[in-house]
């Protein structure tokens, strides 16, 4: 039975409510009273909540094979018949239509509704800001973005949500453009995902010639059989033997489709511009840089997930990808001192997992960690605004400490999110790493110990967090510390709602081998079921309940360590940066990365030796930033010099060229036109010369022919 | 109102012309009277078009409203108009922007008022005569003839490097259309004399009869064409005069200059380019290959030297180069996708880059400079003209939603199906497009007022929300609902498809529809 | 014989006087060699047996236009210009071309006298005796043939005249 | 008469005196005075065709040449004295206030 | 009344007369303009009506002169289309398409020339009788160029043009550029007219005839005359016959060699073609026998300037067409690289040396010099479209060249000489109409459309790519551009510089006249061609 109700026929509505109080804020917002303002930009997203709620509950309505809901608005773009890489001709559609799938189920759910606590949030933490307008007239346009990415049936519809989250995520971060740092890391937001975006639309166009539809499926559509949609064209091609010829193509789709969920999920080596992005409010990092648009490369891969399962090489190299950025951006996370920036690193490093997750086949681990990562950092961000709130702008852990007593309802909330990165059983984090871990444990070992280290460094660097804000003295300045406050009710209502999620929001996925029956990948099954059955990507482990087990004890334990560690470092003080540092000297990378931590920590040998840290900042600002990005602006820089010279002096050269002659003519000219009789008549003389040779010399061939 | 009805072609191109004689008859000492008939006319000329995409049927795929009278019998000019979904297209924009750009210059030109109104009036008539002429002879004098205004407009109203601007400009297009002069005579002296010896300027004549002709012949055909087209264009490496041109023109020069010019080059490649290609497939594709690199490097070499520009107009204008090379590489992809694309594209491109002149414009009337350096912060004092400078910012690097976005993923689609690479590199250019104009967009907008003059600015006022909300709602129409435009040139772009890439529909439809003449006139409802 | 004798003398003295003239320094010199020149082409008209043209060689050339030819240089008072350079300073080039072109000549009346088809038809001339009368015979042709060119050569003669008249004319 | 040659040969041989004169001299007299020459060369031509053929044409031709060459004779004197009046010279490298 | 006196008066007219009718009129306005400026000089000062009618009386004398002249060309024009070409004087003269066309354009240009005239006089304080009298008797001679059907007639006309314009350039006689440029007129002219009755005599001596038509058979080995003198040399009652009529008629054919006729052009022949061509060269002006050309044209008084540019030019091509069309029409290829040459080297030299010029009137003789590149480029490819594409261009370029230097003419006021670029200077502020006019004369001189100028272009492109000379096509076609460059040097100068202090300029009712006509005529014949074709069409007889 397929689903109906009446939420479902007004799915269009869900991005319509923000988008309508978006273009209102946009074009009329400053005549807006900021309780009207307030008002219609929260509420409309609830509205979203409210009608995504609805929708979804008709849709679970449904017997699970029939979870679809699909609905075509128009025809959008219809620039006539393509020609598939076969030579054959099909019409090329792509719709303005939505569809409902349990993927995009919990996709549009947790958007709406994380967006939707945020908004509230930011109701009480931007309440003093100039442009109060402005900012809920992004927020509520990047929600229309977000929405239509989650919904979109199709590759390009997709791709308008993707560029148009990327927008938001522009304006945003370059909310304060007055300062420069602010507007130019907006800017670099914006080009390094246009890099990705134009992996993407290659990827959309191989789809779209390779196998003749850019539709994610056709289930839900009136004639579902003749319409056409990548699943159903796989499908097809299954049933025809097929499969094989167009597997290397799909495969460059896919790493194609990579590169844009590289850019968009800040995934190695595209991911420089998130730290940057940390220049925007508090809550678009909570909303977009934690919760929503980064995770969009996941969704979308996911959403693709029957292509990747016909590319086992892309899925490697997507593995990989994840593994290295986890534990990369983790190992960079540990030496940061600005609480927003350990963040976006975290961020980053989970994103790897998630991506990890996608790599070796667990797409559902991957959505699931999408989902609980969404919870608790969203509220970490939104933890580390209020904290900031309270401290007057003070981002800096260095210049914290000792606020736990100060803002109880901030500190604990952010605890809560702590324990659920650090992945402390039962906390919502704990469920969805240890799923990815276990099946990185499947899928190949060292992607696991990768898995596992970073775990043990999330753990670390977020406690080390925790107990430098939190605990310990006071290190703010007097003023500031004059000012300490909790934040009002419309920023730690959410975080409380947020803590609440963040530790239940793991349990609908609980995991047999605890005793639970993973309802969460249950409930996405029919979605990844794949062409092939047997791939076997997105099964249910069953693995043996005591390796399960064992592995989640292992997992605990290295967070365990990492948190002790921090303890030991930054609570108790009881292992000192020096002496780690004679005992381990350049040994073994993990030591020297710890001791490099420490160094770091008490801002003493930071030139003496060389940190990971350090290194690793350097890399990024000399190496990739320097070569990817700035090495970038380098180029154009030296091109347009070339080019411009080329300009100049070719082209116009050119140009100039006829003039020059011209000069170099007017020369003769000048010493012919003398003004003087005799020349001109020896002229005409020399001209009567030479046209009577032009005939002798002809004569010479005629008087040849006649002798 | 049956008149009218049967010359609609010729009320559409002889409206601003009537305006331009009866502003001669304006006293010269009247301020005020002479914008008000340039404006009226302005208005008008774009009303009077309208009934054409009222009338139109999307499933029309030949020439239509057509008129056909006797101009030059001696030698078989004749003044035959008329237009296809694709110069329809190309019809609306040039009545739309030469309203708008008309509009726009109600307070911008000060000095000689009367003579500025007649010749954007007669800049009108050449350019629309472009784009209704089905007879090469006619063609090719309103080439000519628009280039004189244009000439004028540049050289009196324009800024300090104005002379050198113009003659540049005009000595560079009539290199081209003198080549092409030569090109469309011996077009017209190779194909087949009618049988009283009669010889025929009329296009599709002479279009038809190319495909008899050898291709030797046609090679040296195309390249005489193509000169002209190109410069116009303008294609790398004829390009240069382009800067230069948009930069020192009055605003409104700029607008129509990018807005409508540009795009006869393209029109010309669509129209009478390609049905001279070879018919042999290694020539041929030597050929296209040529253009299409020369494409991509206007793409890309576009992009990367707006990335150095200091002025504002010149910056914008090398993007049209870039965007241009889009044009031509979605035209020579020659399937519906890249075709329909670059069509669009074109429209887009008017819209897009003739609201950032207009944009420049706003700033240039408050500072006399289109220096960036010379702004910054600019979102402070003006945020309404910032919001809408973004959006058209965006149109112009397309952003989904917005027109920029619909032509350029249509045409990377046709290129695609053609060549891989060309779509790859392509899509380079897109990354660029947003380098740039959101770097510029920050220099002038973000940031601090750096210059203290600039905290005073006034935001936009109504004159300049009227020129500019248009564009604006052009530019979302497009962007969300492009399926009227794509309507009406589908079935113009499949005869051309099918006239010049035959292969493309593969022997299930190798035969051509017969192509009926559609009826001259529309019955008025 | 006498004929070849008398052509000759005539052309020897014509070519010659001709040369004289185009060097000597002195205006009134060169006018005399003029003179002379044009004497001996009426030599040579009379030995070609127009003796019509002969007459009015001596009296239109000789009588006339050297009149005017001298009359002019005594205006003119050229002393000043004996003691100058007589020729322009490209005399070496025009001398080359001038040789180039005599060279071209030369091989052009080579070639009409040597090669048949390529010059004047040599055809035996009418002998002297059948001749009509030459001034009646010019006189026919004259007002015959070419009356219309008598005609426009009067409006010629008084074209120049008038043109004379105004540029000599005095200033007021 | 003679072959036709000979007066032929004279006739050139005057011409290219006459144009060596044009050229070369810088007294604008003598240069008309050469034009005379040449003028006379072409009549040397005319008159010994028009013996060849036995047909006056030619001296009827040689006629009017001599009409054209006192008429223009006439008029560049004319000339010739109004420039003197006014730049006091005669010499034709002189007249170079018209050039280029 | 049988009055004998006047019935040959009468039938002269109705015979012969008829044939010169125009040119006589013309003789007898210029010897009336002569005769009443000896008696009747000063008689009339200061009586009212008296004044009104004899103010710039002999510039009314003599337009009316051409007005008598176009209508009685009118009334020819009817006699030969009801009888066919006129032929008088023993065929030294022709009454064809060909001669109605061109005596059509002398008479214009005289006429306009006439009306451009009197103010520009009154400026220069010169008496007028004299000048206007040599207008007309140029405009005879050029007349004569175009009827005449006689190497004789051609070179008197010829030469009655020449000598006219000789005077006529040094007319301002208190003026050292004036001088000068007659003197070196009067000696390039006359050095010309040397060589080309050299070419003449030379002509003579290999036909023994000076007809045109009788000189196009001998050089035309497929005339009917190659066959009757092969006739002629046979034995027999045929022969004889032959022999006969040829002693009657053309008594030299006798004498002719007939293996002369079985090559188109033997070495004389070339040597004869190469003395004309430079001689006509020269007349119209086409690289290297050009120079004369832009001293004259700076020295000139500026009326006779245009008409120098204009008339003299145009007749010059008609003689040069008449000869090559009829006497060297047989021998096309063999002087078609010589003209082609010759051509290219025009236009290079034109175009290339007008780019630097700062004097207008310089600047446009460069501009003419092109043009008959141009029009000789016509004469290369030589068909039926050629010869419409030369008769349309010297048409335009008539009415062009006149509007453009009907200009200078214009700017010419007390105290001022206009004719340096810099003159020009903000012409938009001091006097908008002139200004357009200017503009549209520089636009139909460069060849935009919708101008005369460019469809004179366009029939000589069409004709040289009709006959394949693309590579001259492709040549020609480019020059337009550098010419487009400095024909708006001169626009940039009148519309976009600011005028400084130059005073307003005043039109007066004779030249706005002049101008409107001109003006009327580059637009009409741009915007509508047809009539026009038609006309050259008539010209070359098609």
């Amino acid at each position: 039975m397929t689903p109906t109700g009446t939420f479902l026929s007004f799915l269009w509505l869900i991005p319509l409510f923000p988008l309508a109080t978006a273009a209102l804020m946009l074009f009329v917002g400053k005549r807006v009273p900021k309780a009207g303002v307030s008002l219609l930009c929260v509420g409309s997203v609830g509205l979203s909540f409210v009608c995504a709620a609805g929708a979804v509950s008709e849709l679970l309505a449904a017997d699970s094979e029939h979870r679809v809901f699909q609905q075509v608005l128009f025809e959008w773009l219809t620039p006539g018949p393509m020609q598939m890489t076969g030579g054959h001709l099909v019409p090329f559609v792509a719709d303005w239509g939505f569809l409902l799938d349990p993927l995009s189920c919990v996709m549009v759910l947790v958007v709406t509704g994380v967006g939707f606590l945020i908004h509230v949030y930011s109701v009480g933490y931007m309440a003093h800001e100039g442009g109060y307008y402005r900012f809920f007239g992004y927020m509520n346009l990047f929600m229309f973005a977000m929405l239509t990415l989650v919904l979109a049936n199709n590759m390009l519809l997709m791709f308008v949500g993707w560029e148009g989250v990327g927008l938001c995520s522009y304006l945003l971060i370059g909310f304060y453009f007055l300062k420069k740092s602010a507007s130019d890391a907006g800017k670099k937001a914006f080009i390094v995902n246009r890099i990705g975006d134009a992996g993407f639309i290659l990827g959309i166009l191989l789809t779209a010639v390779t196998l003749g539809t850019i539709r994610f499926m056709s289930n839900g559509l009136p004639e579902s059989e003749s319409a056409s949609g990548i699943f159903q064209v796989l499908k097809a091609a299954k049933d025809s033997g097929t499969l094989g010829v167009i597997t290397p193509t799909l495969t460059v789709i896919a790493l194609l489709l990579f590169i844009g969920a590289m850019g968009k999920s800040a995934q190695i080596p595209l991911y420089v511009w998130l730290p940057d992005a940390m220049e925007g409010p508090t809550p678009v990092s909570a909303l977009i840089h934690a919760a929503t648009m980064v995770t969009a490369g996941v969704y979308m891969v996911v959403r693709m997930n029957a292509v990747y399962q016909l590319a086992p090489a892309a899925m490697d190299v997507v593995a990989v990808v994840g593994a290295v950025t986890a534990i990369f951006a983790a190992s960079m996370a540990v030496v940061q001192n600005d609480i927003k920036k350990v963040l976006a690193y975290s961020t980053i490093s989970q994103l790897g997992y998630m991506f990890l997750a996608l790599g070796v086949g667990a797409f559902a681990a991957g959505i699931f960690h999408l989902m609980t990562h969404a919870f608790f950092k969203a509220l970490l961000f939104l933890g580390a605004g209020s904290v900031i709130h309270s401290m007057s702008g003070e981002q800096d852990i260095r210049k914290m400490g000792g606020l736990w007593g100060k803002i109880p309802r901030t500190a604990v909330t952010f605890l809560i999110a702590t324990l659920a990165i650090a992945g402390i059983f039962p906390f919502a984090g704990f469920f969805s790493k240890d799923e990815i871990l276990g099946r990185a444990f499947d899928r190949f070992f060292l992607l696991w110990i990768v898995g596992f280290f970073t775990a043990g460094l999330t753990a670390f660097y977020m406690f080390r967090l925790l107990f430098l804000t939190f605990f310990g003295y006071s290190r703010a300045d007097e003023h500031v510390e004059k000012h300490i406050h909790e934040s009002p009710p419309a920023m730690t209502v959410p975080l409380i709602i947020l803590a609440a999620l963040s530790i239940i929001g793991g349990w609908i996925g609980w995991p047999g081998a605890l005793g639970g029956e993973n309802r969460f990948e249950r409930f996405l099954e029919p979605v990844l079921a794949g062409v092939i059955s047997e791939t076997g990507a997105v099964r249910i482990a069953h693995h043996a309940v005591g390796k399960e087990i064992f592995l989640m004890v292992l997992s605990l334990s290295m967070a365990g360590a990492g948190i002790w560690l921090a303890y030991e470092f930054y609570r108790s003080k009881r292992i000192a940066p020096q002496l780690v540092a004679e005992k381990w000297p350049k040994v073994y990378e993990l030591l020297v990365h710890k001791y490099y931590v420490d160094e770091i920590y008490d801002a003493l040998i930071v030139n003496r030796v060389k940190d990971l840290g350090v290194l690793l900042g350097v890399l990024d600002a000399n190496v990739i930033d320097g070569l990817g990005v700035n090495g970038a602006g380098w180029l154009a820089r030296f091109s347009s010099k070339v080019s411009m010279w080329w300009d100049k002096w070719v082209i116009d050269g050119l140009l100039n060229f006829g003039a020059k002659l011209t000069q170099l003519f007017s020369y003769p000219v000048r010493l012919l036109q003398t003004g003087l009789f005799s020349s001109y008549a020896l002229l005409i003389l020399v001209g009567l010369v030479v046209l009577l040779g032009y005939y002798g010399h002809h004569m010479q061939t005629l008087l040849r022919a006649v002798r | 109102m049956d008149f009218f009805a049967h010359h609609i072609l010729s009320v559409v191109l002889f409206t601003p012309l009537v305006g331009a004689l009866i502003l001669l008859f304006v006293p010269r000492e009247q301020d005020s009277v002479p914008r008000l008939v340039g404006n009226v006319f302005g208005v008008l000329g774009f009303l009077v078009s309208l009934p054409l995409v009222h009338w139109w049927h999307s499933d029309w795929g030949g020439f239509t409203f057509e008129e056909n009278a006797d101009w030059i019998p001696s030698i078989g000019a004749r003044y035959h108009l008329g237009i296809d979904g694709i110069s329809l297209l190309l019809v609306m924009l040039t009545t739309f922007l030469g309203m708008i750009a008309i509009f726009s210059s109600w307070s911008a030109i000060k000095l000689r008022q009367k003579e500025y109104y007649i010749l954007l009036l007669l800049l009108q008539v050449g350019m629309i005569g472009v784009f209704v002429s089905l007879d090469f002879f006619l063609f090719y004098v309103f080439w000519e003839v628009m280039l004189v205004p244009m000439y004028f407009l540049i050289g009196v109203w324009g800024s300090d490097r104005r002379l050198y601007a113009a003659i540049k400009f005009f000595l560079y297009t009539l290199a081209g259309s003198v080549v092409m002069l030569l090109a469309i005579l011996a077009l017209y002296f190779y194909a087949p004399a009618a049988a009283d010896g009669s010889r025929t300027f009329d296009v599709p004549t002479l279009l038809a009869a190319v495909k008899d002709f050898p291709d030797s012949l046609r090679v040296w055909l195309f390249w005489g064409f193509f000169f002209a087209f190109a410069i116009k264009v303008p294609m790398f490496p004829f390009h240069t005069w382009l800067p230069d041109a948009h930069t020192e023109a009055p605003t409104a020069g700029s607008v129509i200059l990018a807005g409508v010019l540009l795009k006869m080059g393209t029109y010309g490649f669509i129209r009478f380019s390609l049905p001279l290609l070879p018919t042999d497939t290694v020539l041929r594709a030597r050929i296209i290959h040529i253009v299409i690199v020369l494409s991509l490097i206007g793409i890309i070499y576009g992009a990367l030297v707006c990335l150095m520009q200091k002025d504002m107009k010149r910056l914008i204008a090398y993007s049209s180069v870039s965007h241009l090379g889009f044009c031509t590489l979605g035209i020579f992809a020659l399937n519906p996708n890249g075709l329909s694309g670059s069509v669009l594209q074109q429209i887009n491109h008017g819209i897009s880059t003739g609201a950032l002149f207009l944009i420049v414009g706003v700033l240039y009337e408050r500072r006399h400079t289109r220096l960036i350096s010379e702004f910054g912060g600019l979102a402070t004092p003006m945020p309404n003209f910032a919001a809408i400078y973004l959006i058209i910012s965006l149109s112009s690097l397309g952003m989904p939603l917005l027109n920029g976005f619909i032509g350029e993923f249509t045409i990377l689609q046709g290129a695609f199906q053609v060549s891989k690479a060309w779509a790859a590199w392509g899509s380079l250019g897109v990354v660029l497009g947003a380098a740039y104009l959101l770097w510029l967009y920050q220099r002038v907008m973000f940031g601090p007022v750096t210059n203290p003059i600039n905290e005073k600015l006034p935001d936009l006022n109504a004159r300049e929300y009227a020129t500019l909300i248009p564009l604006v709602i052009l530019a979302f129409w497009i962007g969300i609902y492009p399926k009227p435009f794509f309507a009406f040139i589908e079935k113009p772009l499949e005869r051309i498809v099918h006239q010049v890439n035959p292969g493309f529909y593969g022997a299930e439809h190798a035969k051509l529809p017969p192509l009926e003449m559609q009826p001259a006139v529309v019955e008025t409802k | 014989m006498l004929d070849k004798v008398l052509f000759y003398i005539f052309a020897g003295l014509a070519i010659a006087s001709g040369a004289l003239m185009v060097t000597r320094r002195n205006a009134v010199h060169s006018a005399i060699f003029l003179v002379t020149a044009l004497l001996a082409t009426a030599g040579i008209f009379l030995q070609l047996r127009a003796e019509f043209l002969f007459i009015v060689q001596i009296i239109l050339y000789v009588g006339g236009i050297m009149v005017l030819f001298i009359f002019v240089i005594m205006l003119v008072n050229l002393d000043v210009a004996l003691q100058q350079i007589q020729f322009a300073r490209q005399k070496w080039v025009a001398l080359i071309v001038a040789l180039a072109l005599s060279a071209q000549f030369g091989l052009m009346l080579w070639s009409s006298e040597k090669i048949p088809g390529q010059g004047i038809p040599v055809l035996a001339a009418p002998p002297a005796s059948e001749l009509p009368a030459n001034s009646e015979a010019v006189a026919q042709s004259l007002f015959g043939n070419y009356l219309l060119a008598f005609e426009i050569a009067s409006v010629l003669l008084l074209v120049a005249m008038i043109g004379a008249v105004v540029m000599a004319k005095k200033e007021k | 008469m003679l072959p036709i040659g000979h007066y032929l040969f004279l006739s050139a041989a005057l011409f290219i005196i006459g144009v060596i004169g044009v050229i070369t001299r810088r007294n604008v007299i003598v240069i008309l005075m050469s034009i005379e020459l040449i003028l006379n060369a072409v009549n040397i031509n005319l008159v010994a065709f028009s013996r060849l053929y036995g047909d006056v044409a030619g001296q009827v031709f040689a006629l009017f040449i001599i009409a054209d060459a006192a008429a223009e004779a006439a008029v560049g004197l004319g000339i010739i004295i109004a420039f003197f009046r006014n730049r006091e010279t005669v010499l034709a490298d002189e007249m170079d206030l018209l050039k280029w | 009344m049988n009055i004998p006196f006047i019935d040959a008066i009468r039938s002269y007219l109705q015979g012969d007369g008829a044939t010169i009718l125009p040119e006589m009129e013309l003789t007898l306005f210029g010897l009336g303009i002569l005769l009443i400026g000896f008696s009747s000089k000063d008689s009339v000062e200061n009586s009212g009506i008296w004044k009104l009618i004899f103010k710039d009386f002999y510039a009314k004398t003599a337009f009316v002169g051409t007005v008598f002249s176009a209508f009685t060309l009118w009334k020819l024009r009817g006699q030969v289309a009801m009888r066919g070409d006129l032929v008088g004087f023993h065929e030294t003269v022709v009454v064809d398409g060909f001669f109605l066309f061109f005596a059509g354009l002398f008479l214009a240009a005289t006429a306009l020339v006439i009306l451009l005239s009197v103010k520009y006089l009154e400026i220069e304080k010169e008496e007028e009788g004299e000048y206007y009298a040599l207008l007309l008797f140029a405009c005879v001679g050029m007349m004569l160029m175009a009827s005449g059907f006689d190497l004789i007639v051609m070179f008197l006309g010829l030469e009655t043009m020449a000598l006219s314009f000789y005077v006529l350039t040094g007319f301002l006689r208190r003026d050292k550029r004036s001088n000068e440029a007659a003197l070196k007129y009067v000696l390039l002219g006359a050095f010309s007219s040397g060589i080309l009755a050299y070419g003449f005599s030379i002509l003579y001596g290999l036909s023994g005839t000076t007809n045109v038509r009788l000189l196009s058979y001998a050089f035309d080995p497929s005339s009917p005359l190659a066959q009757a003198i092969q006739l002629s040399r046979q034995p027999g009652p045929g022969g004889e016959a032959m022999r006969e009529r040829f002693a009657s008629q053309y008594p030299a054919a006798l004498h002719l060699d007939p293996s002369m006729l079985l090559h188109q052009m033997p070495l004389f022949a070339a040597a004869a073609f190469v003395l004309v061509a430079v001689g006509l060269f020269f007349k119209v002006a086409a690289v290297p026998f050009h120079q004369w050309a832009p001293d004259v044209y700076e020295g000139a008084p500026t009326p006779v300037t245009t008409y120098i540019s204009v008339a003299s030019k145009t007749a010059s091509f008609a003689l040069l067409l008449r000869l090559f069309l009829t006497v060297f029409a047989a021998s096309h290829e063999m002087w078609l690289y010589v003209v082609g040459g010759v051509a290219i080297a025009t236009l290079t030299w034109g175009n290339l040396a007008a780019l630097t010029q700062t004097n207008v009137k310089r600047l446009l003789a460069y501009s003419s010099i092109s043009h008959v590149g141009f029009i000789l480029l016509g004469l290369v490819s030589g068909n039926n479209t050629a010869l419409i594409g030369i008769g349309y261009y010297l048409f335009a370029y008539v009415f062009m060249t006149i509007g453009a230097f009907a200009v200078v003419i214009v700017l010419r006021q007390k105290g001022i000489i206009g004719d340096e670029l810099e003159d020009l200077n903000g012409l938009y502020q001091r006097s908008p109409v002139s200004a357009l006019l200017l503009l549209v004369f520089m636009l139909s001189l460069a060849g935009i459309p919708p101008t005369a100028g460019f469809m004179g272009k366009y029939f000589i492109f069409l004709s040289l790519i009709e006959t394949k000379h693309t590579v001259l096509a492709v040549f020609a076609v480019l020059y337009i551009v550098p010419a487009l460059y400095y024909y708006f040097r001169i626009i940039v100068h009148a519309w976009l510089k600011q005028p400084g202090d130059a005073p307003r300029v005043l039109m007066s009712n004779a030249q706005a006249v002049a101008l409107g006509v001109a003006v009327f005529v580059t637009l009409a014949a741009g915007l509508y061609p047809e009539p026009f074709t038609r006309l050259a069409h008539y010209a070359f007889g098609q």
